[in-house]
């Protein structure tokens, strides 16, 4: 198991070497002028600025290898460029959105992954009949809504009319606490902050933001996890060792969630596995809307921006992520299955 | 089970039927967009008409019968012609990528070995952005437009297929009347396609099907961000980026703009869903576990 | 005990919800002011940065030696300085090339050193070392060295162009070339004009970054620049993310930074020492938010106090319960469509054939005059003005805008006459162009609507008056909007500019001379043709002679120029506009600064 | 006889409503099996036979599935009238089953030990720790070498034969009355299958209870079956001890069966001896249902359905024919 996640890490360099080449080269496409626009984002910074002279001292006429080089050797110095949207080092830029981000996506990975298997488990059970029909359309429906109109619908009515649910990260009197210097910011995730320094009313607050976030997430992936959920599970409730269980005189209930679930769960893993990077990626839409200043809404600004030290460097981490979560999946394979060996 | 059957299958199923209905009406419109709605300047039938020059959308009255978007563009107009721009999406995306997905997966599961290892390498690094992202990347890159939108939903949109057909590929070689055909003397080529593919199509066709509505609304939120289809282009994604700074209403009046958001947004939804129906189905009646 | 901790747990939840929503006070938080901007903040190093959102948070913290009386951008108060200098108290001398400020006693900087007219020069001097690349620095270099930079000053005094590459000895010599400028005089600070300059006032003034006041050895501790003279290569042009002062600041003014969170959020505090009466608001937090709609939200449910709109939602705030919206400010800026005289016809598409056959435009398109009188009678001003701007704002009248010296709202403009433009369209190029007809593609960045609405009413309008006259209105990001403009490939295309400092020689310079940096971009025919018809000298002679009237008539006539010759397509000059609750007090326009407010002055209470 | 019948099929019928019509899977078919006795049911793939045993087990999948009519008693309780939870009470405990496929009838994510204990803890108020003792005691039973070490093992650990005898370790933990055993051994080869059916013999005489063993291998039921009912398109045809039908069988199926052992190696599935296809179950044939393949079929057989009737003395067929298949019994006999 350790030799197949020390050869799995192996590869690594590999794949975030081919993937920063690969959006290198999409950025050269572009020439220097183009690129330039990174650092003049209005007419008015036009005013006495040599551009010839911006060209030459950001390098952006040197050979594409040359830059590339200067890039990757900054990297292998642990320096990933200074990121212009940003206005910050990338490095910072990715710690300072970092737990945004992966507080939401942990927080929406729980609800989808837990609420997708069971509306797919409770549709297949239903199989065919009328239950099963209504949830299979409902997540249909809730996949086939585009998240910016989903979003904004949740923003109407849940901050707008109600008043509960409202957008960003933390009220400013929350924020305040957050920022004294009595309030210890153990991991920046402000729950998980909020226990460790016992003051619940952070974690009250930090949880009413996110609920808005979350469903608008959730109801996009359900429908994901529960087509492959339910057409798993109708495998496997045809296969002899349910009608072995059943045979034995288990309960229903119990061939279900004993017996076919974990098995059922397998390809689930592989789909959840693809479905963390498409999240991180749907994470563009919500956080815009919800005023999240995280990851995505970082790397779509960024890209927008031609940010290019900032989109390589999010490319680094998402190649990153990529391989920790198939090394994630192999091994709940590893768990689930004890069929499978990591070798 | 033969295709006539799946047919058949399709069409006695209730929830494929929706489906089927669905696309069948959007079909019509989008043939029928001329004769709907005529456009004033046959040469740029894309390009929505303006009612004015203000900002504020004016609610559905008897000359827009939708009423206009932001920028006075009229709304139905650009449903009409959406529908077209949105089967356009649909098919050439997932008709190419699927192609040059299938293309990728047969050929690495049927010769394996390093040329195997170095396709699926490949394969991984495309999928190591995440796809959003790199759509966004590659579309700024290239520059505004429907082409450029769909050369970078293309580019990103392959690797699932690949990986796909060349499970398929691989849990088929195996099997006998494939080496059997090569014991024959069948070339390569043949071999591929007459056997392997003729016989993995079907869950690529589930795929592409539910693919269809999910690239129209990736394309959509391209457009949203300002960086899909060029303003005043008929498309549905651009209507809805119209409503955008308009959805909460105004004047105490929530639901002032209603119509900027739910007819375009109806509209996408309705074409998604139709497309998930059907390979819902599809995949009920082709999956032979679940006969 | 899971359970308990559970069910304390959704409690606390549900009383913190209850609370929080059940809440609804008269005015929310009244110490605290929260704005909600767009964008992001540049750098808070006031000598550094030159945009609107940096500058908000500049004059809130840093000061100046002078600054506008309140409501009036063309009459000054003293800040720093305990009197404004004019030739009437004496401070103004030798024809208006020396001025001297006495500088204020007993002001301490946010970190605790105190006010000195060294600090002052210092603070001037660091600035005008540094000079980066597309800064702020020129507006001085002009005024005191009769210079573009730092370049052209270490080109003259000792031949090097690149000021990084000065030896320690150069540097010594170019910096006695710059220590001429400003000397200290006991309590005051002197500077010395190569030759009298209307504009120096406005450029120092507070609102402009670049004279701020900053604490000399405060900075020195921090690694800005060490006050030597030869270190001049150092510290040129520097790195934002090497620059001492990105994220640190230390002024004098009423409020000092608390918190920035890059790219999400700003907070300041009250400067409870300020030399002044302290200011009444506690706290002013500035989030950063680039979604109107929750935005608009967050103004409505109280919990921001200003937030940034674009114009074209006015219709959604106007009769907000608990909002007010104050618009038709007027506002410093011209918005036109830039016309390239020498198109770059070489791989372009935006010119088609690049020939004057029908299917294209040939490179001298718009160096025809008729061509650009065509062009001006075809655009729809007034439902540009009534309709796009909600009839705010107004057309503008040439290059300078309301009410700088030169405006004249009596002074001649085009209108829409689709029969005039006929007439210059059948006169153009010999009648050539008539008969063959064109075809080109006017640009717009994309996003802005107001831009895009522009190059469809031109192309509305022209197709109308020949049917082999084509127009295609193209959006392309604002990356190959810049492109194409530095590489001579634009066409047609609208643009706009904004004051920096209160003058109209900030506007004449970049829409009209040769090298201004719209001329920049408008091709080797129009350079030729402003050199030699006198439209450089003419602008130059602006800001060579001091007397208003004097000045008034040659700002006149550059606008009658632009207007004569249609050198472009002078569009819309557009109004300003506040959203805000209406527990806001206090609050006045100020022009320069705006949408940044001077929080000095603001409090929270309801009428 | 004078013993007390252990289960009594009547008129047995399980019906599967499907959109293309409706399958007869099981169509009226009747046999009783007696406390420690073997009965066999033999027939091709499609006869019947399983869907006769889930019924009894009520497995049936429904819907599509159903029992429409007739009793199955068991004890002298009829087992179509209880409720699934009544019915969870018989499984594994009265009644067990064991399958076809060793392979695919254990789960692959649980122990052996975890499957055969969890039987044990249903039906039996035992810790779990006496359940473990149990179902190592089970597996020293079935001849599983090293148990306690096996108890641990995944399925996937071990091989076929193995695997069939955990599974019928598990059928047997909790001392079942009968034991339905589908098709056992078919998966399994030759030697392996030898030993599986002497294992099923030395348990019945230890454990006592009586077994119901489905096929399609006439040389399995010869092997250890007392009785045995051959099945075809969901009716019994022919039911006999096991001497009677071997040495003399009254039905032409039978017959068919019987007579082509010799040549295809006792495999029946493809049954090349006898001509023709097996009807297709939406459309059966009227009268005979083997009319189709009979060569002794007359106008009556394609008009009127045979009765199962007895012929000789506690051997029964459902022929109207069986005098023609005397006299061609007698001329090859002759010949």
């Amino acid at each position: 198991m350790i030799s197949y996640i020390v050869r799995r890490l192996l590869i690594l360099p590999i794949i975030l070497i081919g993937v920063t080449l690969l959006v290198f080269s999409m950025i050269m496409m572009l020439g220097p002028y183009e690129r330039l626009s990174t650092y003049i984002k209005d007419p008015a910074e036009l005013k006495n600025v040599d551009v010839d002279v911006l060209v030459t001292k950001l390098g952006l006429n040197d050979p594409w290898y040359e830059q590339y080089g200067r890039w990757i050797s900054g990297v292998a110095r642990g320096d990933m460029g200074w990121s212009e949207s940003a206005g910050s080092t990338v490095t910072q830029a990715f710690l300072s959105r970092f737990p945004a981000t992966a507080e939401l996506g942990l927080l929406a990975l729980l609800p989808v992954v837990v609420g997708g298997v069971i509306l797919g488990v409770f549709a297949s059970v239903h199989h065919n009949d009328f239950w099963d029909h209504v949830s299979r359309v409902l997540a249909i429906i809730g996949w086939s809504v585009p998240t910016f109109v989903f979003g904004l619908i949740m923003l109407m009515i849940f901050y707008g009319t109600l008043g509960w649910f409202p957008p960003s990260r933390l009220d400013s009197w929350a924020l305040d606490i957050v920022n004294s210097a009595g309030f210890i910011n153990y991991t920046n995730f402000f729950i998980i902050d909020g226990l460790l320094n016992a003051n619940f009313a952070i974690v009250g607050n930090a949880i009413r933001h996110l609920v808005a976030p979350v469903i608008t997430i959730s109801i996009l992936w359900w429908a994901f996890i529960m087509r492959i959920t339910r057409s798993s599970m109708l495998e496997i409730l045809r296969r002899d060792y349910i009608r072995t269980a059943r045979a034995k005189g288990v309960k229903e209930n119990v061939v279900v969630y004993k017996h076919a679930v974990r098995n059922a769960l397998i390809p689930v893993v592989t789909v959840a596995g693809r479905m963390v990077l498409g999240l991180l990626g749907g994470l563009v839409i919500t956080e815009t809307i919800f005023n999240i200043k995280g990851l995505g809404q970082f790397m779509a600004q960024a890209a927008q921006q031609l940010d290019y030290p900032a989109v390589l460097g999010g490319t680094l981490y998402f190649g990153f992520l990529l391989i920790l979560i198939n090394l994630c999946v192999d091994v709940s394979y590893a768990i689930i299955d004890p069929r499978i060996r990591l070798e | 089970m033969e295709w006539q059957e799946v047919v058949i299958r399709l069409f006695k199923n209730k929830i494929s039927l929706i489906g089927l209905i669905l696309i069948i009406f959007f079909g019509v419109i989008a043939i029928g967009a001329p004769w709907i709605a005529p456009p004033s300047d046959p040469s740029e039938p894309y390009m929505v008409p303006r009612a004015g020059w203000g900002f504020e959308p004016q609610p559905p009255s008897s000359e827009h019968i939708f009423g206009t978007a932001e920028g006075q563009y009229d709304i139905f107009y650009g449903i009409i012609w959406g529908t077209r721009t949105a089967f356009r999406i649909g098919f050439i995306i997932v008709g190419i990528s699927s192609f040059i997905g299938i293309l990728v997966g047969t050929l690495a599961g049927y010769y394996g070995g390093w040329f195997d290892e170095v396709v699926m390498r490949i394969t991984d690094i495309f999928m190591a952005i995440p796809f959003l992202i790199a759509a966004i990347v590659m579309t700024t890159i290239l520059g505004q437009g429907l082409r450029n939108v769909m050369i970078a939903l293309i580019t990103f949109g392959w690797m699932n297929s690949a990986r796909l057909m060349r499970s398929q590929v691989l849990s088929i070689k195996e099997e006998e009347f494939v080496i059997a055909a090569d014991a024959l003397g069948a070339g390569d080529f043949r071999i591929i396609f007459k056997h392997v593919i003729l016989n993995t199509i079907f869950p690529l066709v589930i795929e592409a099907s539910m693919r269809m509505g999910s690239m129209v609304i990736t394309a959509s939120t391209l457009s949203f961000l300002g960086i899909g289809a060029p303003e005043g282009y008929a498309d549905w994604g651009q209507m809805i980026s119209f409503a955008r700074n308009w959805i909460l209403g105004g004047e105490g009046n929530a639901i002032k703009y209603w119509f900027t958001v739910v007819i375009p947004g109806g509209a996408i939804t309705l074409f998604c869903l139709s497309w998930n129906l059907i390979g819902d189905a599809f995949r009920d009646i082709l999956d032979p576990k679940l006969q | 005990m899971k359970r308990s901790s559970i069910l304390i747990l959704v409690l606390s939840m549900v009383l913190v919800l209850s609370l929080t929503v059940g809440a609804f006070a008269q005015v929310n938080n009244p110490n605290t002011f929260t704005k909600i901007n767009m964008g992001t903040i540049d750098s808070l190093d006031p000598h550094y940065q030159y945009d609107n959102a940096s500058s908000e948070i500049y004059a809130n913290i840093y000061e100046n030696l002078i600054m506008f009386k309140e409501g009036d951008i063309t009459q000054y108060e003293p800040l720093l300085a305990t009197e404004v200098p004019t030739v009437n108290n004496g401070l103004i001398k030798n024809d208006g090339t020396t001025y001297i400020f006495p500088i204020r006693e007993g002001v301490t900087f946010h970190e605790g050193g105190t006010l000195t007219p060294e600090d002052v020069k210092y603070s001037f001097m660091r600035g005008l070392i540094h000079d980066r690349n597309g800064g702020p620095w020129w507006m001085l270099y002009g005024p005191l060295f009769d210079a573009g930079g730092l370049s052209d000053i270490t080109e003259q005094v000792v031949g090097v162009e690149n000021p990084s590459e000065l030896t320690a000895a150069q540097s010594a010599e170019v910096y006695a070339e710059l220590d001429k400028a400003i000397s200290v005089d006991g309590n005051k600070v002197v500077f010395n004009l190569p030759k009298p300059n209307p504009t120096f006032l406005s450029v120092v003034v507070h609102d402009n970054g670049l004279g701020a006041i900053i604490d000399k050895e405060w900075s020195i501790e921090q690694g800005a620049w060490d006050g030597s003279p030869e270190t001049i290569a150092e510290y040129y042009d520097p790195a934002k993310e090497s620059d001492p002062l990105h994220e640190q600041t230390n002024g004098t003014g009423p409020f000092m930074l608390n918190t920035w969170e890059k790219g999400k959020r700003i907070a300041l505090d009250r400067n409870d020492n300020y030399w002044r009466e302290p200011a009444q608001l506690e706290r002013v937090i500035i989030n950063y938010i680039d979604e109107w709609s929750t935005r608009k939200l967050m103004l409505q449910r109280g919990d921001a106090d200003v937030v940034y709109m674009d114009k074209q939602y006015q219709s959604q705030v106007e009769n907000l319960d608990g909002v007010e919206f104050i618009s038709g400010l007027p506002n410093l800026y011209t918005g036109y469509g830039l016309m390239n005289w020498t198109i770059d016809t070489k791989g372009n598409p935006d010119v088609h054939s690049g020939e004057l056959d029908g299917n294209g435009v040939p490179s001298d398109f718009f160096e025809d005059i008729n061509v650009r009188k065509a062009f001006n009678y075809s655009m729809n001003y007034d439902a540009f003005v009534s309709e796009v701007m909600d009839g705010d704002g107004q057309q503008a009248r040439g290059p300078i805008p309301e009410p700088f010296l030169g405006f004249d709202e009596d002074s001649p403009v085009y209108t829409m006459d689709l029969e005039k433009a006929e007439e210059h369209f059948k006169k153009a190029f010999d009648g050539e162009l008539w008969d063959k007809g064109f075809e080109i593609t006017i640009l717009y960045n994309t996003g802005n609507s107001m831009r895009k609405t522009a190059s469809d009413m031109l192309k509305y309008n022209i197709e109308q008056i020949n049917p082999n006259f084509k127009i295609n209105v193209r959006g392309i990001q604002w990356a190959s909007y810049l492109d194409r403009m530095i590489a001579g490939k634009f066409t047609l295309g609208f643009i706009g500019w904004g004051a920096d400092y209160a003058d109209p020689h900030n506007f004449t310079v970049p829409f009209m001379r040769s090298d201004g940096t719209f001329g920049n971009f408008k091709g080797e025919s129009y350079k030729e043709w402003a050199k030699e018809n006198g439209v450089d000298s003419l602008v130059n002679k602006g800001v060579e002679v001091t007397d208003r009237e004097e000045r008034e008539e040659i700002y006149k006539e550059i606008q009658n120029i632009a207007y004569e010759y249609a050198t472009d397509l002078y569009l819309y000059q557009p109004t300003a506009h506040i959203l805000m609750r209406d527990w806001v007090q206090g609050w006045t326009y100020d022009p320069i600064l705006h949408d940044g407010i001077y929080y000095y002055r603001i409090y929270k209470a309801q009428e | 006889m004078s013993k007390e019948k252990l289960i009594d099929v009547n008129d047995l019928a399980t019906y599967f409503h499907t959109e293309e019509g409706t399958v007869k899977a099981v169509d009226g078919v009747s046999f009783e099996i007696y406390p420690g006795e073997t009965l066999g049911i033999v027939g091709e793939s499609g006869c019947g036979k399983s869907v006769t045993s889930l019924s009894i087990m009520r497995l049936i999948e429904s819907p599509p599935g159903k029992i429409e009519n007739g009793e199955i008693l068991f004890n002298g309780k009829d087992l179509t009238k209880l409720n699934q939870k009544q019915m969870r009470k018989i499984r594994g405990n009265d009644i067990s089953m064991i399958f076809q496929e060793p392979m695919t009838s254990l789960n692959p994510v649980y122990t052996v030990g975890d499957q055969i204990m969890e039987a044990i803890l249903i039906h039996k108020d035992v810790s779990k720790k006496e359940a473990r003792q149990e179902a190592i005691d089970m597996l020293t039973k079935v001849g599983i070498p090293l148990p306690e070490q096996r108890v641990d093992e995944y399925p996937h650990q071990l091989s076929g034969g193995m695997r069939q005898r955990v599974m019928i370790a598990m059928s047997l933990s909790c001392d079942p009355q009968l034991l339905i055993a589908d098709e056992p051994t078919t998966a399994l080869d030759v030697t392996i299958q030898a030993q599986i059916l002497e294992l099923m013999n030395s348990l019945k005489r230890q454990f006592g209870m009586a077994i119901m063993m489905i096929t399609h291998d006439l040389g399995v039921i010869a092997e250890v079956s007392d009785r045995v009912a051959v099945m075809y398109a969901g009716k019994v045809v022919e039911y006999a001890d096991v001497k009677d039908l071997y040495g003399d069988p009254k039905h032409p199926y039978t017959w068919g069966l019987m007579y082509s052992i010799p040549h295809i190696e006792k495999d029946l599935e493809r049954l090349e001896a006898i001509p023709g296809n097996v009807p297709n179950p939406l459309n059966f044939p009227e009268g005979c249902k083997f009319n189709t393949r009979c060569q002794f079929a007359t106008d009556k057989c394609r008009v009127d359905e045979p009765e199962l009737e007895e012929v000789e003395e506690g051997h029964y067929s459902a022929c109207w024919h069986v005098d023609k298949l005397e006299e061609q019994k007698a001329k090859q006999g002759r010949g």
